[in-house]
């Protein structure tokens, strides 16, 4: 058992579900998200700010409750958005969503993904992939409405 | 299931479960490299191979449409499948005109719910317009109902003009009769209850509510998902008016629930579905319906699944029902007190002493219930975690979600221990303790 | 099945439905000491071994309640569950999104009603206003429809104050684009009709009668009951907002239906059923429904069901659905040729030399229907006898019953023969010739 | 094959579906009672006129569509109704039905029933029982309008 649930929860996802960086409000928001997993009632809000007349991201932060998975997500997510410009995220977050639905098949890229290659288990339990991406789907959403 | 039984009000004992369990093909299996504590039957229960057989052996042998058909097949299956009413409509202290086959028990309760609706929207002739609703009409629920028994009578309300009234829970999550009878008034219609809980385990003062109710002219239609499978009902004698359960919570099949009605009732309630089946004489501007069951059988029925529920009916009369139930409350004892023991862990429903059904729900504090669900899978243990389909009972207990550890017959001692240990740890390992 | 399939455009061979027969063991009874000549496949068809085994192995190795629990078992079985929803949905051109699980396609086909009868009481928000009917407003059957796609229309129209008419049938049962277009006209709002006819074997002009509903704003509801186990089905090529079909017709098994609808109707259509699993918030005064299928889902849905569905579409694949239909083709002529032959058998339906599925309907002059059936019983020859569902229909040709033959994959021309000689025979034993 | 179907349709019955015993009006009826197989649409109209002023049956017509088991059933009670008097009536409905629930286990009393007991046959086909029954409830709901 403790190899399956090792996989899964990876020492970084345990640590992020713990530290929630990016958790709280930001004063300015060039964007909001809000996203809600139907099947368990988890909820996410996700806000963006941008490097005032540029398309590179000045702050994420994230606000909710829910499961360890989708919390350290957040968090992976908050400490890699910052500085990025809103195509760049995009990509992380196309890098992101291929990983997870990959079923471990492929090597994710630590240079692209950073933490975020921790969540690379979750594939393996399809239950937990929409937890994974909950923030990140958000996130897209706020990169549209910015686009 | 090989093991003698010596005192039918015994629980069932160890040794017996472990003959039980041989009849269960899915209880062997391995889950991560762990066996499988299968402890989710409140969701769906496991099927022994007397179960699987006897579909199979009806699907391979006997398997025709039924009552259209004037081949022999047609008639041997007719026959197997009104057999199997009566088996299933004795069980419940029901006669077999009483027994209606539906898909699931939440479609037994909509069906309950669209009779009492087209009644109000003027069908079903004069027999019908007792159950006709109007602005000024109250149906009553409880605040601890599963969604099944709730929303339906929300969409019924809602077409009608009736307004939905509550019985409220307490922290613990039950209700008194008292709470009941503040609730019940002339206005009262209908009273939809569970009789036991799928959250808190509660067991409802049904036959004291019965007694509120009709002394008010209301009629009680009562949720026996969680009874039917783990204890002896006696439907007529209980004094219900409607009563709902589900095949796959008591050994059977999904795919078949049954709707248990008073004669009377069945006979005058419009139908739910139309179509074939169900009807006498059609034209192409009008039909008549036949009586009870069959006008709330549109259709092809269930066939093997019915043959299938008779045969888990038999299963667990030959074990009975009284001592199954008194091995759940063992098993239900030593989760709770065990559960209750651990720093962080708030467990949900009656205390100790009080009757509960074999399940326990509960809270551990600063990990999500996935999360908790998840450690405790990868040790092989199944629960359940989310809001079991009741989400303002949760809400009410200032939780969004819960996990529910549910035993049945062929649950062991040791299965519960493992829960126990599992839950010990859980806490520390996400770094909340 | 061990034949090896050569060419895709060639009807199944007599060689091969003797090796497909060995998959199914019901075709192995005997009956009255005669071997069982199963001619009641559009009532009912038998279940090969892979389906039974696909089912049973689910339910001994990875049982568990799909869509609410999130440990292994109950994750392999909502992954098998979903599956098993695209492979039905692919098998018939559709999207998973588009493919509802109901209890049989009586289910589906009251499921729709129901849709468009609780929008025109309200329900479903704004999104369901295309939906609502009024008095004016015109919903059009066919005077051959099964109960299953009438009666359901005729309470809609009672509820609503919509009217209901019909498309007229000749002194064949049959009816043409032309008698289509005189019925439909700007008020129509909904099209019912039979792909094929359980009775007639009739091949409906679909999409012509599409492209005319259509043009006029109306829905175009198809009852695929008999088409989609025989031929190969495109419903969104064929352009039909909804469609209905049962598991039970075409090697799966009862208790499943399914119902097609277009995504965006879906979305937009109000829940039929209410409870668990259809919802995203509940409070005690409101819910909130998930998107299609869900929305349509209540409670804990037939999961093996789905299952053996999906292997009895991949069994039909595997044979070939082409090959199906040219191989019931030659049946029905032969069945057809050989009937009319018989002095006082009057055939039902379509002619020589038009499409017609693998079944005929016949009377026989001065003998029941009944006596008709239990004669070709004593001689092992399973037949339908009666209305058939299709009390409108018979009245219209001047019958109150007919007995109908109905053949599949696994018919031999044996088979075919046996009923033949028989019907020659049935009038002189009861007097009648 | 020949066994089971000459043990369903006995000679009698055959002969009794072509004859038709007591088919037709009745000039006047004493009472009258229409009864329907809702499984198949059979019909039957029994109609029964009494001897005046007493309780003895002067005669038993009856009209409908049906199969061969009910056309010869309401036959054969036509033929048997005459001159009983409405409790003789009572008696053999009453043997007729036992005959048809016993399922072939017990002989039935030919003096009693006369041709119906060529009906014995019917009891072991589930369906047909209705087909046989038929008239006679008919004629049983007509006595109870008389009594
Ligand atoms: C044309 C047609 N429509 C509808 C139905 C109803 O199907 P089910 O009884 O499976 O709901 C049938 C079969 O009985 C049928 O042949
Ligand atoms: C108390 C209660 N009511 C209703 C239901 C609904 O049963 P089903 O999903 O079989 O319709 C359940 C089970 O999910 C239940 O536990
Ligand atoms: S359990 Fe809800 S997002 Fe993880
Ligand atoms: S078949 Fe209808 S009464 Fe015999």
């Amino acid at each position: 058992m403790s190899d399956s649930l090792a996989n899964l929860y990876q020492q970084v996802i345990l640590d992020h579900a713990r530290q929630r960086i990016g958790y709280g409000q930001l004063d300015h928001a060039d964007a909001e998200r809000f996203e809600r997993n139907p099947t368990c009632g988890d909820e996410v809000m996700v806000r963006l700010a941008l490097e005032q007349g540029t398309d590179r991201i000045a702050s994420l932060a994230w606000q909710g409750a829910g499961c360890s998975i989708s919390t350290a997500s957040a968090s992976v997510l908050a400490q890699l958005a910052e500085g990025l410009t809103l195509t760049e995220l995009q990509s992380k977050i196309d890098a992101f969503r291929a990983m997870l639905r990959e079923r471990g098949d492929v090597e994710p890229d630590e240079d692209v993904l950073g933490d975020a290659v921790a969540f690379q288990g979750v594939s393996k339990y399809v239950m937990r992939v929409k937890c994974a991406m909950l923030p990140w789907v958000a996130a897209e959403a706020c990169r549209g409405s910015l686009t | 299931m090989s093991a003698t039984i010596v005192d039918v009000s015994q629980p069932i004992t160890d040794h017996e479960v472990n003959a039980i369990r041989r009849d269960f093909p899915a209880l062997l299996e391995s889950v991560n490299g762990e066996p499988l504590a299968y402890l989710d039957s409140a969701a769906t229960a496991q099927r022994p191979h007397a179960v699987l057989d006897a579909e199979r052996h009806f699907l391979e042998h006997h398997n025709a449409a039924v009552h259209r058909g004037a081949h022999t097949l047609a008639g041997l299956a007719t026959e197997a499948y009104e057999d199997a009413r009566s088996t299933v409509a004795a069980f419940v202290g029901a006669g077999p005109d009483e027994v209606v086959w539906t898909a699931n028990a939440t479609d037994a309760l909509n069906l309950v719910a669209y009779g009492f609706a087209n009644a109000s929207h003027g069908r079903g002739g004069a027999a019908a317009r007792r159950f006709a609703l109007a602005p000024g009409d109250e149906i009553v629920v409880t605040e601890a109902e599963h969604h099944a028994n709730l929303v339906p009578w929300q969409e019924l309300a809602a077409v009608t003009g009736a307004t939905l009234r509550f019985i409220p829970v307490n922290d613990s999550g039950v209700y008194s009769v008292g709470d009941a009878a503040a609730v019940l008034s002339s206005r009262t219609r209908i009273v939809a209850l569970a009789h036991v809980s799928n959250v808190t385990g509660f067991v409802a003062p049904v036959a004291e509510i019965v007694a509120l109710a009709h002394a008010r002219g209301a009629l009680v239609v009562l949720d026996a998902c969680q009874s039917a499978p783990h204890r002896a009902l006696d439907l007529p004698g209980l004094g219900v008016d409607f009563a709902a359960f589900s095949g796959h919570k008591m050994l059977g099949p999904t795919g078949i629930g049954v709707l248990y009605g008073r004669a009377e009732l069945l006979d005058a309630l419009p139908p739910f579905r139309t179509g074939g089946s169900m009807i006498s004489t059609v034209t192409m501007t009008d039909a008549d319906y036949l009586p009870a069951p069959q006008r709330f059988e549109a259709g092809t029925p269930p066939v093997s699944q019915a043959i299938a529920l008779a045969e888990a009916v038999r299963y667990l009369q030959r074990i009975g029902l009284d001592r199954i139930e008194r091995r759940e409350e063992l098993l239900a004892e030593r989760m709770l007190v065990g559960l209750a023991g651990i720093p962080g862990i708030r467990t949900i429903g009656p205390g100790l002493g009080v009757p509960r059904a074999g399940l326990v729900s509960f809270d551990v504090d600063g990990v999500h219930g996935h999360d908790v669900g998840q450690y405790l899978d990868a040790r092989g243990i199944a629960v359940r975690v989310g809001h079991h389909c009741a989400q303002p009972l949760h809400r009410r207990l200032g939780l969004i979600s819960s996990t529910r550890a549910s035993a049945y017959m062929y649950t062991t001692t040791d299965e519960v221990d493992r829960l126990l240990g599992s839950a010990h740890e859980v806490r520390r390992y996400f770094g909340a303790a």
